[in-house]
């Protein structure tokens, strides 16, 4: 490509626009070649820079009480749970690849997730998995299902870290596109922590894990005009094949090796691979790296240098080391039978060169791919969706009383409502024991609360939450609601929340609609968490969820952690002993606004979100806490989908009583 | 008397037995790497516990591959010079891939992994692993497997049987011994045997997983305890 | 379909550009056994089925619409057929 | 071993009088997929191995060995071999 028009036209297949190459010819102070156009278009793609949606999650609170590390400093923002103790925790999106193959599109999002926290040297000790399928009635969100549950507990098993939360939501809006968060849970010893920061010139870089093949970058090869193909594009794979034993003696080789104080930075590779962690972690330092490629182990020799950058081939790690060091932590590898090969090493000029067997095949500076920096940042149009105004126009009057028969028909359609139904078939499925720390093996909470091995007193809570119904109905509101939600469990289960983490799952951003879906969510988000010094320490963007017949329902994750400060004080969810008197806090109100009984029993699907008061929940949930603390209660369950109903019904059913409620007769 | 614990690469729950053995009991126990072509410093009398976890990612089967670390040769001589093996979940699957233990342990009957609470009823008290514990006590000893379903053919299973090596079997809350309390298919619902020396122990269930009631249950630590005592007379 | 009883073989293996982690374990395995000579190892599935079918053409075209429809994803897998009269 | 070369295919199947839960579940599968006649379904593994031997006879022999001594354990499991020279 010699002329700015041919560029122009080349990048097309990276949807990259014409300014976007300007951009590119200004930074490189010349035209790219083919290589360098192929890494722009990857490195500035929606899913590395997050173009479209930084803008916003810049305004999200990053400071706390408890908070380390920032969002984006590192790989996974870290909070302080006492004791040298530090808590790396992080959700992640794997939605479109378990859409074609479920198990591996699966089990790649856990493994993914978990080197997003052992690469700060955390060792990960619980997963929770967001899941969202089609009604189990058809027959391909059952395979979906099937193949997501297997995925995650064949690799979350054999990896050996418990998944012990999560949650599962069924409706049609996921029946093409499921919804597959996993989030990572670790803790390190503070002075542990492993930078992501290429601080040093003279460091050595090694890859470190699998070889690498032609995995992720079909839609590179499918992007670019003139990169030279060897294999034609439509065989290759779009999915990677998870290999959890070669992931969890990684961990084990990297945990021994920082112990010996061996890893000067290490990143994950994860979106464009090798290309992705050497720019990142070289901007951070404002250094610069020299790569060559050709040392790279391969599973195919005969690859190119570009399919090598791209590859996003699973269960590798990027890691510095000083060179005095190398020896120590070759020996620390071999031990394990972890390859570890030495591919270049940090220069002082914030230069990236990247070199195959002699001939530099791309060379640009240190900044340009980082997100943030280099990327463009982009604010997208956006429009309230017209659907509200069917939902501004719903009045409850509209909705007939049902009489006692009809009642008792609704309390059994709640009891065997999918989204309601108990989850044990699917959770019976996950290791939720190993490293014997997880409470709710034995007893039920509202979060999952887990013992920090191996610790006597050490516990934290852990929770994800999202009610997509209330953030389609209001994506502000029903945002807030999600984090108020996540936090109220925390609290019932005796946890103080110290931080949160989200998947925001929306549909195209280039639909107005859309993008005001994830503008008025995120803001929501923002200003909860300002209000309630709730530090957001990192997160996940996934667009384009949708399907022929639109976006899928707005889904953000929630992800939180909290601390439980003294353990020997939780109540569980049960009902516990006949003649104990049963309580609601919190004002009962006649709101039945996008609740399931009206979804699915009237089949009316637009109403406003339920009514939220930010100051009331605030103070419930301080109530709660302190109703723990003194010890004046012997179970607690927070009041949600299904309603007081399902509350109750899931309080007698575990704690095997019945119950008598009275209600009030105005 | 001492423990040691050996690590395969992909096993997963040796810290959390180290943790039971060392911090709940006060053992004296050691690491074991599977490299190793000896099991020094422990000897005669001594105990090695082989974890539960994925030993080489259970591919091909479960324990296949385990059982060509050099390891396993120091662990057999060791058993010939008087020593003691517990092969626990993916422990007892090496030991009968090993030849160690008769038999072998299958898919389970739903084809999938199962991780619950279990109760468990001992069936024999003579061993040391039950010898302070009643014959027909129920224990709540949980399981994490998806290769838990032991097959043995029938002549060798009278042979256990008539030597006393049938140690857990798979039951309710009160004992009951049926198809109905089975998870797994095993024959007989068996859940933990013996070799006929009473030197090399198998049990799927994980009684680390039940030995702290910080956390919900200490049912499994009467295991641990049985050996301690067992070994200390 | 008239009564000719065959038994169809299916072996469904991962695409070959695909990592086939069991296959590089088993394969470093063989070669800790002293195995030589071995070039490449790949692990998957073997399916047997007996079905009825009129004729060997017959029994071939329903397996490969088992496979199809079910037994294998294409995305990231392959397959190969047997059939041999019982 | 001189450098001819054959591809070893080995179906490893459990034995027939153990319950096959996978076999189970495909059959139950196929037959709400519309499939008929079905009689028997059995799900085992499949492994490929390309190998260097002198002759057929040979790369028989090793894959036998290589069962024997490892792919598949007579307890629970039979095995078939087929061998194709590349």
């Amino acid at each position: 490509m010699n002329t700015r028009e041919e560029v122009i036209q080349a990048a097309m297949g990276w949807n990259l626009t014409p300014e976007e190459v300007d951009r590119i010819i200004e930074i490189l102070g010349r035209l790219p070649n083919a290589v360098e156009l192929a890494l722009f278009g990857v490195m500035w793609s929606e899913h590395c820079c997050y173009k479209n949606s930084l803008h916003w999650l810049k305004q999200l609170p990053k400071e706390g009480k408890h908070v380390l590390k920032g969002a984006g400093e590192e790989n996974a923002g870290l909070v302080d749970l006492g004791d040298n103790l530090a808590c790396a925790f992080k959700i992640e999106s794997h939605n479109h690849p378990s859409a074609i193959a479920p198990y591996h599109g699966a089990a790649t999002g856990v493994g993914g997730i978990h080197r997003d926290i052992f690469t700060t040297g955390a060792r990960p000790i619980a997963a929770l998995d967001s899941l969202h399928f089609g009604h189990p009635e058809d027959r391909r969100s059952r395979w979906i299902m099937d193949g997501v549950v297997r995925g995650i507990g064949d690799y979350g098993n054999s990896f050996g870290v418990p998944t012990i939360a999560g949650e599962v939501y069924f409706d049609d809006t996921y029946r093409v596109n499921p919804i597959v968060n996993a989030m990572s849970v670790g803790v390190v010893e503070k002075d542990k922590i492993i930078s992501a920061v290429a601080k040093e010139a003279g460091w050595k870089a090694f890859i470190a894990g699998a070889p690498t093949g032609r995995d992720g970058i079909k839609g590179a090869a499918f992007a670019s005009v003139d990169l030279d193909l060897e294999e034609a594009e439509e065989n290759l794979p779009a999915v990677q094949i998870g290999d959890p034993f070669m992931e969890k003696i990684l961990l084990e080789a990297i945990l021994e090796a920082n112990e010996k104080g061996l890893i000067a930075a290490m990143q994950d590779m994860g979106a464009a691979g090798l290309l992705c962690s050497t720019s990142e972690m070289a901007a951070r330092g404002k250094k610069g790296m020299v790569i060559y490629l050709e040392k790279v182990p391969l599973r195919h020799p005969s690859m190119k240098p570009w399919e090598i950058l791209l590859s996003e081939s699973q269960e590798r790690m990027l890691i510095l080391a000083e060179p005095e060091k190398v020896d120590e932590l070759k020996k620390v590898f071999d031990k394990w039978d972890v390859p570890l090969t030495e591919i270049g090493e940090v220069i002082e000029e914030p230069i990236l060169q990247y070199y195959f067997k002699g001939e530099k095949v791309a060379e640009l500076p240190s900044y340009a791919l980082a997100a943030g920096e280099g990327a463009p940042v982009y604010r997208r149009t956006w429009r309230e969706a017209d659907y509200r105004f069917e939902v501004l126009k719903f009045n409850p009057a509209q909705v007939p009383i049902p009489d006692w028969d009809e009642m008792l028909e609704i309390a059994k359609e709640l009891v065997t409502n999918p989204t309601i139904a108990s989850k044990k078939p699917i959770i019976r499925q996950y290791d939720h024991m190993v490293q014997i720390g997880n409470k709710n093996a034995w007893e039920p909470f509202d979060a999952a609360i887990m013992r920090v091995p191996y610790s006597n007193d050490k516990f934290i809570a852990v929770t994800t939450d999202c009610n997509p119904y209330y953030v389609y109905a209001d994506p502000y509101i029903g945002t807030q609601i999600a984090v108020a939600e996540a936090c109220r469990n925390i609290v019932c289960s005796g946890g103080e929340p110290v931080g949160v983490t989200n998947c925001l799952n929306f549909g195209n951003p280039y639909d107005p609609r859309v993008y005001w879906q994830f503008v008025r969510a995120v803001q929501g988000m923002r200003d909860i968490c300002r209000q309630w010094e709730l530090p957001i320490t990192g997160g996940n963007v996934s667009f384009y969820n949708q399907s022929e017949e639109g976006p899928i329902m707005p889904t953000p994750v929630i992800g939180i952690v909290g601390i439980v400060h003294e353990p020997e004080k939780v109540v569980s969810m049960p009902f516990k002993q006949t003649g104990d008197i049963i309580v609601q806090i919190g004002p009962m109100i006649d709101d039945i606004a996008s609740s399931q009984y009206l979804i699915f029993h009237h089949g009316i699907r637009h109403s406003p979100a339920p009514v939220f008061d930010i100051e009331l929940e605030k103070r419930i949930q301080n109530f709660i806490g302190m109703l723990i603390k003194k010890q004046l209660i012997k179970s607690v369950h927070d009041i949600s989908e299904g309603g007081l109903w399902i509350a109750l019904i899931e309080s007698a059913i575990y704690g095997n009583k019945g119950f008598e409620i009275k209600l009030p007769e105005n | 008397m001492r423990w040691g614990v050996v690590i395969f690469p992909g096993s997963n729950c040796d810290r959390d037995v180290f943790h039971v053995l060392k911090d709940v009991l006060g053992e004296d126990v050691h690491f074991l790497w599977h490299k190793n072509g000896s099991v020094e410093p422990l000897g005669e009398g001594d105990w090695i516990i082989l974890p539960g976890g994925f030993s080489y990612g259970d591919y091909l089967r479960a324990g296949a591959i385990a059982r060509l670390s050099p390891i396993m040769k120091a662990i057999k001589r060791h058993v010939e010079k008087g020593g003691y093996v517990l092969g626990i979940c993916n422990g007892f699957q090496i030991l009968c891939e090993a030849g160690l233990l008769p038999g072998a342990l299958v898919m389970n009957t739903n084809g999938r992994f199962i991780c619950q609470p279990q109760y468990v009823r001992v069936e024999t008290s003579n061993t040391p692993l039950t010898n302070l514990i009643a014959d027909g006590t129920v224990l709540n000893i949980p399981i994490a497997h998806k290769e838990g379903r032991y097959y043995v053919d029938n002549e060798t299973l009278k042979s256990m049987y008539a030597n006393d090596q049938i140690l857990f079997k798979y039951s309710d809350e009160s004992g009951v011994v049926t198809d109905t309390t089975n998870p797994n298919g095993s024959v007989d619902n068996i859940a933990g045997v013996c070799d006929a020396n009473k030197q090399v122990f198998g049990m799927m269930p994980h009684p680390e997983r039940s030995a702290e009631q910080l956390i919900g249950n200490d049912d499994g630590l009467q295991i641990f305890k049985s050996i301690v005592q067992w070994a200390g007379k | 379909m008239s009564g000719r009883k065959f038994k169809v073989g299916i072996d469904i293996m991962l695409l070959p550009e695909l990592l086939d982690p069991q296959g590089v374990v088993v394969h470093k395995a063989l070669q800790q056994l002293g195995f030589q000579g071995i070039e490449k190892v790949r692990v998957g599935k073997h399916i047997d089925i007996d079905i009825e079918a009129s004729d060997r053409e017959e029994a071939i075209q329903i397996a490969e619409e088992m496979c199809s429809k079910l037994l294998a994803n294409p995305v990231v897998e392959t397959y190969r057929i047997h059939v041999e009269e019982l």
